[in-house]
């Protein structure tokens, strides 16, 4: 099983899947977050995945992987700078309450 | 990593510095905007001039994952000049709102470097991280008005959502990268090329990654149904940023879809030629559609904006089509839109001077009687986008047309929505000119100042706009070579 | 004749629009008469272009050619043949005419106004001088902004609902005629191995559509876009309705030129391009069209019969006279072209005066509800006289232009199917129904009680105004009288547009027997 | 001390075991992250979610990653994350619902896409390269400073860009909200 | 020659341009100009009619080339003029009678306010008649055709205050358009089927034999006659000319019973070559014109209007014509032309003598008695009415008898008989007038009856002039009858017809049939005038009879039917009215319903329709992010899905 990269890939999706669940069901600006957090991960389980049963792809495997590591920081660095910045206007983290722009 | 290579990058090299100078500058001399925008101006000259010379001598750097041919100098010199504009239009609008510029400057020069990576490269890793370094800024930028509830809500949306596309097309990427076996654009291409020459199955797992991919690339393009950040982000943000949003990352994304799509992707073209097709026609038509029905400009341009995504696509899919001439038409229509849909936005921009002035089509009543000048240039960037000639906007739509049409087949059809659409799209961009012309002000505003910088931005965007209409052949042959350099 | 006499005369007006523009905005007199300059300027070039026309010589003349997008074969290339010269000089008389009847109505923004009108002559101009499809879109499309701002600033109360109807209608038309361009351009260089040279050469494509002809499937397509925009233009029934709208509320001038030149636009492009590039659809198509030209003509006239607004009523006048020329190009008779072309060329003369008269009773009453009018003879005889000989020319009365141009074309639709002839006829009688009525309803009877409110300022007709109509009515006679002098001038442009169809000798077959 | 291949009797190798037991606890406090409704705990349950990930890196012969992974996420992110929280935590929060209205279609389309990609990876045939291979962590550094120097200079900008940008965003300026 | 010949039209166009430009200034001296041009040209006339009638012109007469009118290709049509004799013949009654009108106008119109547009009109009139006599081409014959319409459109409406008038004059242009539809229609057909519109060349080429016509030549006979059933107002088209009555009098006699009215009849000789090919078409004429001939002469029975009475008379003559020509007997319809031009103009003018005696009144129930009092008015009108009666040997009766008697003689019994009956109702009904007008009691208004007097010379002298002709015309060119001068003027034009036609030519036997024939038209003549007499009472030298009104009363009651109908002229006015007004007025308004509505509304409907839609769909953007997000999604899952299916085929 550990033998099969099947099973890595599906648990993957299984995480990008719970990841997007996450993000689509949450009220949460934070938790939203978290859920990309997962989503991304989700990911990075593949490329290891990946890395860990093609040969060819094995080194690069891990750099791709410290990358998107690294884009995740900087998303989540951003994505929370912005989230204090609404809520010093708006005095709430729930996402669905950010309506006053539609249509 | 040789100094052929610094050199090959040297242009990204020198932005990043620019973007830093321009930082130090503000330290050094803290709420002055002067010293803090002439560097980014000068420096962003400086760039375009190593841009220019290192376009000279093509090649790529760093083992093929970094290109510098034909495309990336036109893309490169394109995003300069939507930087340097949006930098020439934002004081007017921060200033009385004081906000900074000099961060602003910065954020939107990393922004830049981003795009010019886009543009150059030829890695399926540096592309992602390539799209990361040019959304994020943008991001950052659409709050830029942080004590303002609308620009951090609209950045909120935008951040998330583009952090979830983000997601899914990092998820493609991690497919594609896993069943081709590597990130170098031209490994990617042969390995798909055995497969589009029948020598392999298109394996559904990769099928999965183009899936995602498309689809967080159609989200960076704001293609229908990815589109739903696009209005309420533009109509949030502060208005400067907005237009630097309207067309860097569509434009970037487009870049993106240059690299991977065509580049990568091309002998696939067949199989997501179809999709293409569908996205267009839905992208314009509701972009369209919806446009007719707002009473805010920048509401109203962002659905336009979507629209223009739609007949961009247009020239994507006559490329699908087999046609080279369709890429061409994508990449001038990229020009043309560019400055007219600034052009418009800089208008915007300058009449919200004051803070506290909305962006509805009241503003704009009896514009042409205030400020006479005004209302015409925002007239010719709005005959522009609508397509009327002599002007850039309609030999965009011409090009891309003439694609389709070669294309022929389903593409004939598509021709005929765009033109259709495009005779919808008529009414609210002439409305826009009713108001300004034909409709008295409810109150009657006093007509503002505005900074040289401005006039000056407006003047190239309008000289462009007619100049690219009447005198297409120079950037015509420029466009042939960057959709050469891309081969087919 | 020197080279570059068409650019001169397509740009001069391009000229004296800019130089309005740097003229201070509070002295409207100067940019009054610098228009009026610019478009007299513009005319005694035409006129001289037309002296140094060679009728006999078949083929354009003048042509100036300059390569402009060479990676598409699209040039800068104007020439003109008898067809563009007699509407060229039409264009550039209606627009002084216009431009001088502006002076007392037009009081505010003059400067852009005069601008507008001016940009408004150059695409005119530009259209019927185009000889390359790409050069002629753009002037066709140039010439929709101004008119769009001249109804949509200056018109009446209900202008903007007006003037967007009228662009919207328009582009729609015209924006698939330009695919129908362009799809026209590719297939020309598909067919030359992928060479761009001349695929947009009107000449060429002629030539081509001569010899080798388009496929069948694309001139089906083609025509049918090209169809939409003209047919929109002109207008013809169905496509009709911008036009009352348009015409009520547009300012007198622009309802000259709209009814004098912009309708026009559509015949010349049937004639020009839509005939010559696509002879076999058009045959294809020919019946139909031929059907919907006899309903513009009746239904026009019937409805003309009902309308309660002056200028409505004209308008009406117009789609049922444009009839005529729709159906004279479309039964492909040598009569029925040159009735076609004069018809063309008198209904601007006609129509337009019967607009600057409309306008000369608006301009005294702010009105134009026929039901409030009557016994105007009585108050103002010129009026009613120049009025009357309008109306009569416009009602066909033989020895003025009207005439002419409609038994050509009937005599053409007799050789064609004398059914035709017969319906086609039918519209003298309710032309000269709606006419009369209208004239009696204005003029005859005992002054009205609204007309009697206005008192002394309904004054009898101004210097100014006579000024504008005296070279209309000249015209009117002269070409009632020598429609030769038109006539000879498009023979070329009639022989060559009839070889193309091979259909020159159809009324051969009827004679010496 | 050294293990045996294989757990005598029930015939599994261990490291089957372990990473079920991982996945297990991954996959969990996934959920947990995405329903917990006291949105710190959410934070936690990510942190261990993370770890256990961190966990099959390592079976999957991605030491180094997984280093990363704890450093990064459990180190960095997290608390960041948890800082956040304490920023913007309002009384009121977290009584009020979790889940948007949207919850169950949410839920649909979620399985819909873990059922798409499962089906797209269980009809794929993966070229025979199942064959999973020992992996060396001196070949990564090799790698990253030879073949992705590119990459990793972007990836410093990027992040200078970001902290930039959110220094100042967050910076907390007279006239503001406090 | 050609030069005079082109003067005669010129000149009065000439004197229209003036009067036209500067009548204003002139004022009451704008008829100088007026009249003497016309004097010149009837003095050019005789000059032209004398030599062509003495054969001057040989034997084809003399062609005036002007210009190329119309060069259009294989269509080319020259403005040019042509005088044989049947042009001359028609030059003296135009000429002739229009001058002496214009002289007479001087008076009546006296004190008119539009005195010298009136002028520029009549001077209009003649220029278009006699280029309508003269043309030698079809379409200019057209051309002129519709000019004399518009110049009775003028003068018709001339009064244009008067609502009744404006309408008359409408309605008189419209009516005529309908017939001119026809002619025109007829002239394509004639273009079509020869290449050229030169009315003898193009009617040689029709009629050459084993020519072959897209369409039947009579076909084409009957389109050009429906021009001249406008024109000559044959029923159905009718209805027009008693309502031009609303005109001034001099117009009224000169237009509308003299000469315009006669195009018709001129129009059917000239083309009498074609109509002889057509026998159908020949029948067709010669029924409508003595259908028309009893159908208004009835009418006439019962109208109190002086002029409209005289009207219907013309109606009825002119029916005449046609029947004659239908008949075959071209001679005698021109013949019946001059004569009846001279008498009914007479007529007219006197009426117009009489209404002016008696202050601008025209219904006969408030006249009577007058025969003292404007003598010499009385005496020309008795002339013309006797004259017109047919009672031998006044000009009436020779062209009238000659009519009769041919179409008796080319078998058309039917014809005859009819012309019969309607000479004595002619006679009655003009007696009837005649004793309303002059004869009995004065029924005049109190106030206007101490100033009834004798209209001035300039007035009576046209009349006394005009009286001559009617009463030697007929000797003078009419005798022997079917013999006479004329006959001898107009064979060449006729002769081929004749020929063609096979119609009968034996030589006139007073004592053989004919002398029957002769009898029985006077004799039934004399029976309408006896019994206008035994009703509406006379006052002659050796009879005299009080009026009788309620016999008339009686006879009315006996035959209410007839009576009303006459009264109402046989309710055509209504019809049409119901027709062309109420219905065609509802088909109108309906179809401009239909534009805004349906056409308009339409498009309208588009582009509402679209922003509908674009409102219905910004419903999408609900502001949510997690709506966007799940729409995100959605779209993810689709595409995925898609490109599964695509890669899988």
């Amino acid at each position: 099983m550990t033998n099969s990269l099947d099973a890595y890939l599906v648990l993957s999706g299984l995480l990008f899947a719970i990841g997007s669940f996450g993000f689509l069901a949450r009220r949460n600006a934070i938790s939203m977050l978290m859920s990309i957090e997962l989503m991304l991960n989700a990911v990075n389980l593949a490329i290891v995945a990946f890395g860990s049963f093609v040969d060819r792809l094995r080194p690069n495997a891990s750099v791709i992987a410290l990358m998107v590591i690294a884009v995740a920081a900087a998303e989540a660095t951003v994505g929370l700078a912005i989230v204090i910045a609404i809520y010093r206007n708006r005095r709430t983290p729930l996402v669905d309450e950010y309506d006053s722009l539609r249509q | 990593m040789s100094g052929q290579d610094l050199l090959t990058i040297s242009p990204l090299i020198a932005a990043i510095l620019v973007a830093v100078a321009v930082l130090i500058v503000d330290l050094v001399a803290p709420g002055r905007r002067e010293p803090a925008l002439a560097t980014a101006l000068l420096g962003l000259g400086i760039v375009a001039i190593l841009t220019a010379v290192a376009g000279r001598t093509p090649g790529q750097a760093f083992g093929g994952s970094y290109t510098v041919d034909a495309l990336t100098t036109f893309l490169d010199l394109l995003f300069i000049s939507i930087v340097a504009l949006t930098i020439a239009f934002a004081p007017d609008y921060l200033e009385p709102r004081d906000l900074p510029i000099a961060e602003f400057a910065a954020v939107l020069i990393f922004a830049l470097t981003g795009a010019m990576l886009i543009a150059a490269s030829t890695d399926l890793l540096v592309l992602f991280l390539a799209l990361e370094l040019m959304v994020l800024p943008g991001y950052l930028l659409a709050a830029y008005a942080k004590r303002d509830s609308l620009s951090t809500e609209g950045a909120i949306k935008y951040f998330l959502l583009g952090s979830f596309s983000s997601a899914i097309f990092l998820f493609g990427l991690a497919y594609v990268w896993g069943l081709t076996g590597s990130t170098r654009v031209a490994d990617v291409a042969a390995e798909l090329g055995k497969i589009a020459s029948g020598g392999a199955a298109l394996s559904p797992g990769l099928a999965l990654g183009l899936a995602f991919m498309t689809t967080g690339v159609a989200f960076k393009i704001a293609a229908v149904p990815f589109h739903y950040w696009t209005p309420d982000a533009y109509q949030g943000s502060p208005t400067p940023v907005t237009g630097y949003l309207s067309v860097g990352p569509k434009v970037g994304a487009f870049a993106l879809i240059l690299r991977l799509f065509v580049g990568a992707l091309g002998s696939l073209r067949g199989d997501w030629l179809d999709v293409v097709i569908v996205l267009a026609a839905l992208t314009m038509t509701l972009g369209n559609l919806v446009a007719l029905t707002q009473n805010n400009v920048k509401r109203m341009l962002a659905y336009s904006s979507i629209a223009h995504t739609g007949y961009m696509l247009v020239g994507l899919a006559a490329y699908a089509g087999g046609r080279q001439e369709g890429l061409q038409g994508l990449l001038y229509y990229g020009a043309a839109y560019t400055f007219m849909n600034l052009g418009a936005f800089a208008v915007v921009a300058a009449l919200q001077r004051r803070p506290g002035v909305t962006s509805s089509l009241d503003t704009f009543a009896g514009l042409g009687r205030r400020e006479p000048l005004l209302g015409i240039l925002m007239t010719l960037f709005l005959l522009s986008l609508t397509g009327i000639p002599p002007t850039a906007g309609f030999f965009g739509k011409a090009y891309v047309i003439l694609a389709a049409v070669q294309a022929g087949g389903p593409l004939t059809i598509l021709a005929v929505i765009a033109m259709l659409n495009a005779a919808a799209a008529a009414f609210y961009y002439l409305r826009v000119v009713v108001y300004m012309f034909m409709r008295e002000p409810a109150t009657e505003a006093e007509s503002q100042r505005h900074g040289n910088l401005v006039w000056a931005g407006l003047w190239t965007t309008s000289v462009l706009t007619i100049l690219l209409g009447l005198i297409p052949a120079p950037l015509l042959s420029v466009v042939s070579d960057a959709a050469r350099a891309l081969g087919s | 004749m020197p080279g570059g006499i068409l650019t001169l005369i397509t740009f001069v007006p391009l000229v004296g629009a800019i130089v309005i523009a740097f003229l201070p905005r509070e002295r409207p007199d100067l940019a009054r008469f610098t228009a009026l300059a610019a478009a007299l300027l513009t005319w005694v070039f035409s006129l001289y272009m037309l002296i140094g026309f060679l009728p006999t010589h078949p083929g354009f003349q003048f042509v100036e050619v300059a390569d402009w997008i060479p990676a598409f074969g699209i040039q800068y290339k104007l020439g003109a043949d008898g067809l563009s010269v007699v509407l060229v000089v039409l264009t550039t008389t209606l627009t002084w005419i216009s431009i001088l009847a502006s002076f007392g109505p037009i009081r505010e923004r003059v400067k852009e106004y005069m601008i507008s009108f001016l940009i408004l002559e150059v695409g005119m101009v530009g259209v019927f001088l185009a000889l390359d499809l790409f050069l002629f879109y753009i002037f066709w499309e140039v010439v929709l902004v101004p008119m769009y701002l001249i109804i949509g600033i200056w018109g009446g109360p209900n202008r903007i609902y007006a003037t967007i109807k009228f662009v919207l209608y328009t582009l729609v038309g015209s924006l698939l005629m330009l695919v129908a361009i362009l799809a026209t351009g590719f297939a020309f260089q598909d067919a030359h191995g992928g060479q761009w040279a001349g695929a947009f050469d009107f000449e060429q494509l002629r030539a081509f559509a001569g010899t080798t002809g388009f496929a069948n499937g694309l001139q089906l397509g083609a025509f049918l876009a090209f169809f939409l925009a003209f047919a929109i233009k002109i207008p013809m029934f169905p496509f009709h309705t911008w036009l009352p709208d348009a015409h009520v509320e547009a300012p007198t001038a622009g309802s000259v030129i709209l009814a004098g030149i912009l309708l026009k636009l559509g015949g010349y492009g049937f004639i020009r391009f839509a005939l010559p590039l696509f002879p076999d659809a058009a045959k294809t198509y020919a019946p139909v069209i031929i059907v919907l030209s006899l309903i513009a003509l009746i239904y026009g006239a019937i409805v003309a019969l009902v309308q309660p607004d002056l200028k409505k009523l004209v308008a009406y006048s117009s789609v049922s006279h444009m009839g005529f020329v729709t159906l004279g190009i479309f039964i492909f008779q040598q009569q029925g072209l040159y009735g076609a072309i004069l018809q063309m060329v008198n209904h601007g003369l006609i129509t337009g005066a019967l607009f600057l008269l409309v306008g000369v009773i608006y301009e005294r009453t702010h009105d134009r509800t026929i039901a409030k009018m009557s016994g105007l003879s009585g108050r103002t005889p010129v009026y009613a006289a120049t009025f009357g000989f309008f109306m009569l020319a416009s009602v066909g009365l033989p020895g003025l232009s009207g005439f002419v141009g409609e038994f050509l074309v009937l005599v053409g639709s007799f050789a064609y199917a004398p059914a035709v002839a017969g319906l086609a006829t039918l519209t003298m009688i309710f032309t000269a129904g709606y006419l009369l009525w209208m004239y009696q309803r204005l003029f005859f009877g005992e002054v009205s009680a609204f007309l009697h409110e206005i008192g002394s300022h309904l004054t009898d007709m101004r210097p100014v105004e006579t000024l504008t109509l005296v070279p209309l009515a000249t015209l009117v006679v002269v070409f009632g009288l020598f429609p030769g002098l038109v006539l000879h001038l498009v023979e070329g442009t009639v022989t060559s547009v009839l070889n193309g169809l091979g259909r020159a000798t159809a009324i051969n077959l009827l004679f010496w027997q | 001390m050294t293990l045996p291949e294989v757990i005598p009797f029930i015939n599994v190798r261990w490291d089957d075991i372990l990473f079920l037991i991982l996945a297990a606890i991954m996959i969990g406090s996934a959920l947990l992250v995405v329903t917990l409704r006291d949105i710190i705990r959410c934070g936690l349950a990510m942190m261990v979610c993370f770890g256990a990930l961190a966990g099959i890196y390592v079976i999957a012969g991605a030491p180094l990653v997984a280093a990363t992974q704890v450093l990064v996420y459990i180190g960095a992110i997290s608390v960041l994350v948890l800082f956040a929280i304490m920023l913007t935590q309002t009384k009121a929060a977290p009584a009020r619902l979790v889940f948007q209205t949207q919850a169950v279609p949410a839920a649909i389309s979620a399985v819909l896409l873990a059922g798409i990609i499962a089906v797209a990876v269980a009809a794929t045939d993966w070229h025979a390269l199942s064959q999973r291979v020992e992996s060396a962590t001196g070949a990564v550094a090799q790698v990253l400073f030879q073949q992705y120097v590119l990459p990793f200079e972007i990836v410093s900008v990027l992040l200078l860009a970001a902290v930039i940008g959110g220094v100042f965003l967050a910076r907390r300026e007279q006239g503001d909200v406090s | 020659m050609e030069s005079l010949v082109v003067l005669i039209p010129a000149l009065p166009l000439a004197g229209f341009v003036l009067t036209g430009l500067f009548g204003r200034r002139l004022d009451r001296e704008a008829h100088w100009l007026a009249v003497g041009v016309v004097v010149v040209s009837w003095l050019l006339a005789m000059i032209v009619a004398f030599t062509a009638l003495t054969g001057g012109f040989g034997a084809d007469g003399l062609t005036v080339k002007l210009w190329d009118w119309i060069p259009a290709g294989r269509f080319n049509v020259e403005i040019g003029f042509f005088v044989d004799n049947l042009t001359a013949v028609l030059l003296i009654v135009v000429t002739t009678i229009g001058m002496l009108v214009h002289v007479y106008s001087i008076g009546y119109m006296a004190h008119d306010p539009g005195y010298w547009r009136f002028f520029a009109y009549l001077n209009l009139f003649m220029f278009s008649m006699l280029v309508l006599v003269l043309a030698s081409s079809f379409l200019v014959v057209f051309v002129a055709w519709e000019l004399v319409g518009l110049s009775s459109y003028l003068l018709i409406g001339f009064w244009y205050r008067r609502r009744s008038a404006a309408l008359a004059a409408k309605k008189a242009f419209i009516v005529n358009r309908i017939g001119d539809v026809g002619f025109a229609l007829g002239i394509m057909a004639i273009f079509v089927n020869t290449g050229t519109l030169d009315i003898r060349e193009s009617i040689e080429k029709l009629t050459a034999p084993g020519a072959v016509s897209t369409i039947p030549l009579a076909l084409i006979a009957l389109l050009v006659f429906a021009g001249a059933m406008g024109k000559s107002a044959q029923f159905p088209l009718h209805v027009w000319l008693p309502d031009a009555m609303e005109g001034p009098t001099p117009v009224s006699a000169l237009i509308h019973a003299a000469t315009m009215v006669n195009a018709g009849v001129y129009l059917v000789a000239r083309t009498n070559l074609l109509f002889a090919h057509a026998p159908q078409a020949m029948l067709v004429v010669a029924a409508i014109g003595i259908f028309t001939a009893i159908l208004s002469a009835s009418i006439a029975f019962t109208q109190t209007d002086i002029k409209r009475v005289l009207a219907y008379s013309t109606l009825s003559q002119l029916g005449y014509m046609f029947a004659a020509l239908g008949v075959g007997a071209w001679t005698a319809a021109i013949f019946h032309l001059m004569t009846h031009g001279f008498f009914k103009g007479l007529l007219f003018l006197d009426s117009g003598s009489v209404i002016h005696a008696v202050h601008d009144e025209q219904d006969m129930r408030r006249m009577g008695g007058l025969a003292r009092k404007i003598p010499i008015t009385y005496a020309t009108m008795l002339i013309g009415s006797v004259a017109i009666s047919g009672i031998p040997p006044l000009a009436g009766f020779f062209s009238k008898d000659e009519i009769l008697g041919e179409a008796f003689k080319n078998g058309f019994v039917w014809v005859w008989l009819v012309g019969l009956i309607v000479a004595g109702m002619t006679a009655f009904y003009m007696f009837r007038l005649m004793g309303l007008t002059f004869w009995g009691p004065s029924r005049v208004d109190r106030q206007v009856e101490p100033h009834i007097q004798e209209s001035p010379r300039v007035m009576t002298i046209p009349l006394i002039l005009l009286a001559i002709p009617s009463v030697l015309l007929g000797l003078l060119i009419g005798f022997p009858p079917e013999n006479g001068l004329l006959h001898g003027w107009l064979a060449p034009v006729f002769g081929e017809a004749l020929a063609t036609g096979g119609q009968h030519e034996a030589a006139f036997s007073l004592f053989g049939i004919d002398g029957v024939l002769i009898l029985a038209s006077v004799t039934a003549a004399v029976l309408g005038i006896v019994v206008a007499w035994r009703l509406f009472g006379v006052e002659l030298p050796l009879l005299r009879r009080e009026p009788q009104p309620e016999r008339v009363q009686a006879i009315t009651a006996r035959a209410p039917f007839l009576y009303r109908a006459s009264l109402n002229k046989w309710w055509f006015d209504d019809l049409y009215d119901l027709l062309f007004i109420r219905i065609g007025g509802r088909i109108a308004a309906a179809l401009w319903w239909f534009d805004r509505v349906i056409v308009d509304g339409t498009v309208n409907g588009i582009g509402i329709g679209t922003q509908r839609i674009g409102g219905q769909l910004r419903q999408v953007q609900t502001g949510r992010v997690q709506n966007y997000a799940l729409g995100i999604a959605l779209g993810l899952l689709v595409m995925a899905g898609s490109y599964l299916v695509i890669t899988a085929r």
